[in-house]
């Protein structure tokens, strides 16, 4: 099961809750069951989230493959100049 | 809008005459960029610049006769004239970049009527005459006597500006220009001073002009300045009486360049900074 | 592991380099076509009000206008952020800034158009504006939109509060109380623009049916087209846009301003229509990046461990919704390793120009509230700056403030070899200050498509996606090449229109050497691919018998030595006998783009007499993994520290009480001019990306996120008093003294 | 508005052409000459990305009115080198990485080669003075201050 962090403001749609355990083999996964669980996130995921997965930022890559012990951070999507 | 080339300084008054929408076109580098930005439409432009005698630079009883047409750069490029009056000199060099200085001219700077234009403080100090031609003959008139308020001059209908003449002057003289901006180019003053000293053998001044720039509606002469500074060989007391007197006769405004108050601290750090180099250019010791 | 390599980190002339010292390169008001009209824009003198009417009858009556459009004109867009983009571009109902375009011209010369414009009536009804930021915040201000409040925002903020963010673990009111200094401060930053030389432009031809082609100044044309496909109602692949050479764009020109305009013009009158934004158009109505209000509160113990941090960013993004405190947020603490952090951001609407990105956006005013606190806590704790940040810097392992855990990162290295570099320990002068600061940027990978072709006389062209808007064309360039084992100048890179390479996301972000790098060696690999089962055809081999190395196939295993290499041109002479041409390709959405750190040390002497600011040595320190071209890269961190050293002394948006813009080009808007500066040193770090396979990360934005603190922080030591604002004018510090 | 016909020589040639009496020599240069190497950052005499010279003196082409090219003798960017024979400021400037956009590029060949004309031999801050009007956004001008000092050592016939 990876550990999901959720961070700082998005806690607001998760009740609070920061940590949790999601069984998921991919991003897209993990976010649809993320998104099932808290649906006051599902407005967030479906504008768009960044993931940090073991400390690489991941970009809406759905099929990122997600490991057993991964940790998992769900971040806004960030945008540059 | 026509563009006209005028002949001579009678087509160019007569032209000047003709109606309200007219303007000179020297250098350009105000009137265009006004056209631009401001809506200045003139119904006319009456380009000088080919106007025999307007574009030359010459020797007149010991001082200089500068064409109204003529340049900063070809002013810089003049030895004899950097020599004489190296503050008037250094003043119209800082109008605008490398590319501004190809065209902008110190008549034209003058008429643009700006309180914070660069070369009319240092002509104030040097006092400067400009010939002005118009439909009634032609005049001399001190610059000083010409500047009205902001972007205005006591020229008469259809009159022009000729050509500036800087006098002679002393052996033991020196003028000198400084001006504060926020950057080290391409700003308009915030604040500035004209100085110009002569002083004897002893090193003691014995006249002195002050000018400021950028602090009141039209560039101002300040004599109380000038007055701390003659007789002494500007010790600290004479420099801080000059600034306070420069201080004084302040009276600027707020605006995106700078606060009033700033303004006015300014000014006086500008005349005694010029001051101290026109002293020594003056071959003053202190 | 240290990699070896032939090509990169080579200087060689880049390729569209002739073209831009002869004047032949075709920037966006380059182009023009027989027949084209030309466009001007009406815009609004208020900072807000409703327009009650428009009448365009007598500048549609005037000879010579072909076309005349207004808000009307466009349809309804679906997205909402499309929809904003759209009214920004053309307002609906009101004008929400200065300079918002309320009407627009084509005619069929420039003087008409102008004529034209002066022919609109328009009757506005001045509605009340607000500014800034702490302002619109407060409840009771004008609120711009109706119902884009952030969601689970209370009554203590107003419906101009677009976003709230917050980053962090910890608690820093335990870090605050573990503290022996605690230092809280509020900073303000001014909106500034992203100060390209060359406008915004383009030229339009829009017919009936719904083809078009759009030529344009962009940092990202697949953009531009989606974005105007969406606004125009047409399909994309009936719109064919192509990038001309940007004259700079630094993130101003992520997004559209003219180019729906100008589509719409030249759908309505039938004809090609130019556009090109006057300077005073491009200060009033595209960029500018937000302004901000702050406070930073940071504790630290005796030996300079940072026990607590918090910041609270509050930016003004100008008269629509957007995203993008969350990276001030997301910045503010990244250089340093934190048990107790949190910083919060609150995205503000106000009746200023919509804000655009500006390098490292979000980052910069961050940065310089949090390192001008840790520059107090080291004065007032008497304890070095480097070796205080040293003691707290992130580095691999580091969980960062914003959440994710840091991989190899060169913070520790830039940090050392700031210390150990002379600059540090020289002599200052008197009034002269020497200032410090950190600097972050994420560096994003994101959508690229590469196409490479490998030619019959064995040299190679590239098309790739993503405008080059500082050098790009040659580090690909240098990059394919490398993979290939070929020379540099047997490449050519070319930046496709939007219908002849597939999509690619904009410019920025530092993406493209290291996402277009990504694609384009592993367009090569495919290509490579193709050329060993040719040689091994030739060779009556297995394909897995051969390998590529130094730019040629050779037999391996058994095979090995039986056959002399078969280079790359030897085996694209033979291609059209071998099976046709052979090309790879590559198109993906690389991550792992590995975050960059800089320290910047400046030298600052400031004249007590006059508050005048001058910057006497500068020298940047920057880990980028892997410098493809190593000038290019020093001109990333040189560029990058101006636009930072114009931030912190004199640029800003100035507004005056009626909220027009009072200093709408480059005379008083003040950019850093050549005799502004001295030379600016940079230090090239490698530490390599793990994410890349020559280690690249991107180096194009953290550069600009030091200087505001490093030259605040050096004026605070010249003059023994703290600006708490940017930029510090002459004014302001001669005020403070 | 009548046009106004004009009879000068741009990059050593002879030019003729007609231009209404507002517009000015930036756009005639654009517009109708087809020289596209000076660009127009400001039109207000402040970017100097328009920068020609008129009988040898630099100018910002946006302040000059195209009727007073008559008889001048004006050059611009594509009259200086060539592809095949560039002028040694245009190489050092690309040797130097000097241009990252290249926008301001054009103005800055023609501003230092007009320096170099007056001061073949400029102190480091006398080119940054000289070139002050003369805005990069891109490269916080150190390369490019770089590559006219070395362009200067090479046309001076010294060893850089």
């Amino acid at each position: 099961m990876a550990r999901v962090v959720i961070f700082g403001s998005l806690r607001a749609f998760t009740d609070g809750a920061g940590e949790m355990e999601i069984e998921a083999a991919t991003t897209r996964e993990l976010l649809k069951k993320l998104a099932a669980r808290h649906p006051a996130l599902a407005e967030t995921i479906e504008a768009g989230v960044s993931l940090a997965i073991d400390g690489e930022v991941f970009k809406e890559a759905w099929f990122t493959p997600i490991g057993p012990d991964s940790e998992v951070v769900v971040i806004p999507l960030m945008v540059g100049g | 809008m026509r563009y006209v080339v005028a002949k001579d300084s009678r087509e160019a008054v007569a032209l000047l005459n003709t109606g309200e929408g007219a303007r000179l076109l020297s250098g350009g580098t105000d009137v265009l960029v006004q056209m631009k930005l401001s809506g200045v439409a003139p119904d006319m432009l009456i380009d000088i610049k080919r106007i025999d005698g307007f574009n030359t630079i010459s020797a007149e009883d010991s001082g200089f006769r500068i064409g109204a047409t003529v340049s900063g750069a070809k002013m810089g490029a003049h030895p004899a004239l950097k020599t004489l009056w190296p503050g008037v000199v250094e003043a119209v060099e800082l109008i605008g970049s490398t590319q501004v200085q190809g065209r902008a001219t110190m008549a034209g700077n003058l008429c643009n009527g700006s309180p914070a234009a660069d070369s009319v403080p240092a002509m104030i100090a040097a006092e400067a005459v400009a010939r002005i031609e118009g439909p009634d003959g032609t005049r001399d008139v001190p610059i000083a006597a010409l500047l009205k308020g902001p972007g205005k001059t006591h020229l008469a209908k259809a009159e022009l500006i000729s050509s500036i003449f800087l006098p002679a002057r002393a052996a033991r003289a020196g003028d000198a220009y400084l001006r504060f901006i926020p950057r080290t180019e391409m700003d308009i003053a915030v604040a500035s001073a004209g100085v110009s000293l002569e002083v004897d053998e002893n090193s003691v001044v014995t006249k002195a002009v002050v000018a400021l720039g950028a602090v009141a509606p039209t560039v101002v002469s300040v004599p109380e300045a000038a007055a701390a500074l003659i007789g002494t060989k500007l010790d600290a007391a004479a420099l801080e009486a000059c600034a306070k007197a420069c201080t004084a006769a302040c009276n600027p405004i707020d605006d995106k360049r700078g606060t009033a108050e700033f303004r006015t601290k300014v000014a006086g750090v500008m005349a005694t900074r010029a001051a101290k180099i026109a002293y020594a250019r003056a071959g003053g010791q202190q | 592991m240290k990699q070896e390599f032939k090509v990169l980190g080579t200087r060689p002339i880049r390729p569209d380099g002739l073209d831009k010292v002869t004047g032949k390169a075709m920037f966006g008001a380059d182009k023009s076509v027989t027949g084209m009209l030309h466009a001007r824009i009406l815009r609004s003198p208020h900072a807000h009000a409703e327009i009650v009417s428009i009448d365009t009858s007598k500048a549609e009556a005037l000879a010579g206008v072909k076309a005349v459009i207004t808000g009307d004109d466009f349809a309804d867009v679906e997205n909402r952020w499309s929809r904003y983009t759209m009214q920004n571009c053309m307002a609906q109902g009101r004008a929400l800034y200065d300079g918002h375009a309320v009407a627009a011209v084509a005619a069929v010369s420039k003087t008409i158009a102008a004529e034209a414009l002066k022919l609109i009536e328009v009757e506005y009804k001045v509605l009340s504006h607000v500014m800034d930021v702490d302002e619109a915040m407060a409840p009771g201000a004008p609120v711009l939109h109706e119902g884009v409040k952030a969601r689970k925002l209370g009554d203590d903020v107003s419906g101009n509060t677009v976003g709230y963010y917050s980053f962090g673990h910890g608690d820093p009111e335990k870090g605050f109380a573990a503290a022996d200094e605690v230092i809280e401060r509020t900073f303000k930053t001014a909106a500034v623009h992203q100060g390209y030389i060359e406008p915004h432009a383009c030229l339009a031809d829009l017919g009936s049916d719904g083809k078009g082609e759009l030529w344009c100044s962009t940092q990202g044309h697949y953009m531009v087209r989606e974005v105007c496909a969406e606004i125009l109602h047409i399909d994309a692949s009936q719109l064919r846009v192509t990038a001309s050479e940007i004259g700079g764009g630094f993130g101003g020109k992520t997004t559209v301003f003219i180019e729906p305009v100008a589509l719409k013009l030249s759908q309505k009158a039938g004809k090609p229509v130019k556009l090109v934004m006057s300077r005073e158009d491009v200060f009033r109505a595209s960029g500018p990046t937000m302004s901000a209000s702050m406070d930073v509160k940071i504790g630290m113990s005796k030996d300079g461990k940072i026990t607590g941090a918090h910041a609270k960013l509050r930016y003004q993004g100008g008269a629509f919704p957007y995203q993008m405190v969350m990276m001030g947020a997301m910045s503010a603490f990244a250089a340093y390793d934190l048990e107790h952090v949190q910083a919060e951001g609150w995205d503000v609407m106000t009746n200023r120009p919509k804000m655009i990105s500006y390098r490292a956006p979000g980052a910069p005013m961050a940065v310089y509230a949090v390192e001008s606190v840790m520059d107090e806590l080291c004065q007032k704790l008497e304890l070095d700056p480097i070796d205080t940040r040293l003691l707290n810097a992130a580095k691999e392992g580091t969980k960062s403030s914003y959440g994710p855990t840091f991989k190899a990162i060169g913070l520790v290295e830039a940090l050392e070899a700031a210390k150990a570099h002379p600059h540090y320990s020289a002599p200052l002068a008197p009034n002269t200050g020497r200032g410090v600061s950190c600097g972050f940027w994420f560096n994003f990978g994101g959508q690229v498509s590469v196409s490479m072709a490998i030619n019959a006389d064995g040299t190679v062209n590239l098309i790739e996606g993503n405008p080059d808007i500082g050098g790009s064309r040659a580090s690909i360039s240098m990059m394919a090449a490398e993979a290939l084992g070929i020379e540099f100048d047997r490449v050519r890179t070319i930046v496709g229109d939007t219908a002849s390479v597939g999509f690619s996301d904009v410019t920025d972000g530092s993406r493209v050497t290291f996402a277009v790098g990504i694609a384009t060696i592993n367009a090569a690999k495919a290509a490579i691919k193709e050329m060993c089962q040719r040689a091994a055809k030739i060779w009556e081999i297995d394909a897995e018998a051969v390998e590529w190395v130094d730019g040629a196939a050779q037999p391996t295993g058994h095979n090995a030595g039986n056959f002399p290499p078969m280079s790359l041109a030897e085996i694209a002479a033979t291609s059209g006998k071998t099976g046709g041409p052979i090309a790879g390709h590559h198109e993906g959405a690389p991550d792992k783009a590995g975050v960059s750190f800089g320290v910047h040390l400046v030298d600052v002497e400031v004249d007590p007499e006059t508050g005048f600011t001058a910057i006497k040595r500068y020298t940047a320190f920057q880990d980028v993994g892997k410098a493809i071209h190593p000038a290019y890269v020093e001109g990333q961190i040189q560029g990058g520290a101006v636009q930072g050293i114009g931030w912190a002394l004199n640029e800003e948006y100035i507004y005056g009480e009626d909220g027009r813009l009072q200093n709408a080009g480059f005379l008083d808007y003040r950019i850093p001019v050549a005799s502004d500066l001295p030379m600016i040193e940079p230090v090239i770090i490698e530490v390599p990306n793990p994410g890349h396979p020559f280690g690249v990360r991107g180096c194009g934005e953290t550069a600009i996120v030091p200087p505001l603190a490093a030259v605040a922080n050096g004026v605070a030591q010249a003059i023994g008093v703290r600006m708490f604002a940017l930029p510090m004018s002459p004014p302001k510090i001669l005020k403070a003294l | 508005m009548s046009k106004i016909h004009v009879t000068t020589n741009v990059n050593g040639d002879s030019v003729e052409f007609l231009c209404e009496p507002d517009e000015v020599l930036l756009d005639v240069l654009r517009d109708r000459l087809n020289l596209t190497g000076a660009k127009e950052g400001c039109g207000t005499g402040d970017c100097g990305a328009c920068s020609v010279t008129i009988d040898g003196r630099l100018v910002a082409s946006c302040l000059v009115l195209g009727a007073e090219a008559e008889g001048r003798v004006i050059e611009t960017v594509e009259g200086i080198g060539s592809a095949k024979d560039l002028h040694p400021l245009q190489r050092h400037l690309l040797e130097h990485a000097a241009l990252q956009c290249g926008v301001c590029t054009p103005g800055i060949i023609v501003a230092a080669k007009a320096l170099l004309a007056e001061n073949p031999d400029p102190t480091e801050e006398e080119a940054r003075y000289w070139l002050a009007g003369n805005l990069c956004r891109c490269t916080g001008y150190d390369k490019i201050i770089r590559a006219v000092l070395s362009a200067a050592t090479e046309m001076r016939g010294e060893n850089a």
